[in-house]
């Protein structure tokens, strides 16, 4: 048979279709159907005998000859159907097969021009490291970019100010150690023992709390007074030195 | 002001050095001129190369200009050396090919109904060799890949852009044409 | 017989694929004509593109011959082949440049004062980009350097000159209005 030449060249069922069809000199809008099904079938057992290996494809175009084939031997002339045209089975087929050819031409075409251009050089890129080393440096900048980032710095400023104008506020409230000292002074004259705990009643910032036992450590400093702590994180004990209000205190 | 005759005689420098097709607005850029000045400037190049007859010539791709060899002269070249030449692409690359560059944007599944069988290998092959490209996603079920070919596919088949492809109704004349006049000139590997 | 057109333009081809000096006995092989002749052809296609004042030059080597570049177009090679490395201001940067260009003619001391921190290295930079410059020196102690912008900074920013920056109580409205027009994001370090 003479499709045998061309064997397993073929680019997917649509070629190999459309190769039986022009090899048996058949138009393809009138495919005599049982021949190039029995063609077709006997081209794929003979690939199968040869273990060659076919895309599932080419069963799928079997299946649909087979199809076309046993719907055109259906009788197709009933009075019933007269109000349209039957339409042919082939007819999807054919239609597939001729945008098929068409593209099959442009590959064709496209060889052509591949051949003609391979026929023109062009030269390589010169070697450009030279210049590639140093990038210029292009500096992206427009004046909304520029006004924005100065806004956002205007309005920054404007929150640090509020921010700052708070905090200083806050610390003008807050006492200084030596007036805490002469405070706490005044308590104490008089008392013997006191705990620790009762010089913060009423203290609520951690400031405060600081600030007052820091003061407590100065006036230890000034032999004012003696502290006591029996345990770890125990309890501290203040004993107050009889001359506590003689006692100057430094820079006051 | 720097002169048109300086322009394009640096523009004939810059495509000499690039060696790869310069885009006209990279050229332009270069002298702060506009795209369109610096496209008649090419064009005109183009066209004393030609008239001169010189063995090298200015061809246009995709809005960008390069330097070759006029093609007539390759007989030469081949007596001087042997230069390398790229692997001809195969019938299946070809067939994708030329769905591609004719129903782009087109989807794989587009093309493999075309031609009736699979082809992801040959869309890779030819994704891998820069003649296609994603060009973008389709509205459809799972937005399949949308393919088109490339500006490297313009300058290995000769075309100065897509638009210049022939009708498709024109190109079975052109094939058939092509193979009764000058049969001896195109090897055909059978 | 070959015409001497024809060969003339095969050595044009031969030189530019060739892109070493083509030895001039070499391409005299190729068309079996003889060492002066081949010779003679080469020394009037170089003479050819020197009169039209041609881009591309042909350059004699020890009895070979190459395509080059005119060489006056280097300038113009190095523009199209330098790399373009976009930069942008940081925040600081551009909150220094703003000091400078509404308080102008301003000392170091002032433009931190405002800023509450330090910024030698932001006018470093900024100096370093030309986008401003030393302007003079002040009366206080120690006689601090002034600083102003550029004309490049203008430039930039396409003012013709400094009064056309908007002004400060201004500049609220221009960014609302601006972000109304244009919701394009812009990468701001802060």
């Amino acid at each position: 048979m003479v499709y045998k030449v061309k064997l397993d060249v073929f680019e997917g069922p649509f070629d190999l279709l459309v190769y039986l069809i022009e090899n048996a000199e058949m138009s393809i809008y009138d495919i005599q159907i049982s021949e190039i099904t029995k063609q077709y079938m006997d081209y794929i057992e003979d690939m199968q005998k040869r273990d060659i290996v076919l895309a599932g494809e080419f069963m799928i175009l079997a299946a649909t000859l087979i199809e076309i084939k046993s719907k055109m031997l259906l009788p197709r002339n009933r009075p019933e159907d007269l109000e349209g045209e039957i339409e042919d089975p082939r007819s999807e087929l054919v239609e597939k097969l001729i945008e098929y050819k068409q593209y099959k031409n442009i590959a064709e075409y496209l060889k052509m021009q591949e051949e003609i251009n391979s026929r023109i050089y062009v030269k390589p890129k010169e070697d450009l490291s030279v210049y590639t080393r140093e990038p210029d440096e292009f500096i992206n900048l427009d004046l909304i970019q520029f006004i924005k980032a100065f806004d956002i710095f205007l309005r920054r400023r404007k929150r640090i100010e509020e921010v700052k104008n708070n905090y200083t506020r806050i610390k003008r409230q807050e006492m200084s150690m030596e007036t805490k000292i002469e405070q706490l002074k005044r308590f104490l004259t008089g008392r013997r023992r006191i705990k620790f705990r009762d010089l913060l009643v009423g203290v609520k910032s951690e400031y405060n709390v600081i600030l007052t036992f820091v003061s407590l450590l100065e006036l230890i400093r000034l032999k004012s007074v003696r502290v006591e702590q029996k345990t770890n994180f125990g309890e501290i004990s203040i004993i107050v030195n009889d001359d506590i209000d003689t006692q100057q205190v430094e820079g006051a | 002001m720097i002169s048109k005759k300086t322009i394009k005689s640096a523009f004939e420098s810059m495509m000499f050095v690039w060696g790869e097709p310069l885009d006209v607005k990279v050229a332009a850029d270069v002298f702060n001129i506009d795209w369109k000045e610096a496209y008649d400037y090419f064009k005109e190049l183009q066209e004393e190369y030609e008239s001169e007859g010189r063995g090298i010539r200015i061809r246009e791709i995709d809005k960008s200009f390069q330097f070759c060899t006029y093609i007539e002269n390759d007989e030469y070249i081949q007596r001087l050396c042997t230069p390398v030449k790229e692997k001809r692409l195969t019938q299946s690359a070809l067939e994708v090919l030329a769905i591609i560059a004719y129903k782009q944007p087109v989807t794989k599944g587009e093309i493999e109904s075309i031609r009736g069988i699979k082809c992801d290998r040959v869309i890779e092959g030819l994704l891998k060799k820069n003649l296609i490209e994603e060009v973008g996603r389709g509205t459809g079920i799972g937005r399949p890949i949308l393919y088109g070919t490339t500006k490297l596919f313009l300058e290995k088949f000769g075309f100065r852009d897509i638009k210049e492809l022939p009708d498709i109704e024109d190109i079975t004349n052109i094939v058939e044409e092509a193979e009764e006049t000058d049969t001896e000139q195109i090897s055909l590997e059978i």
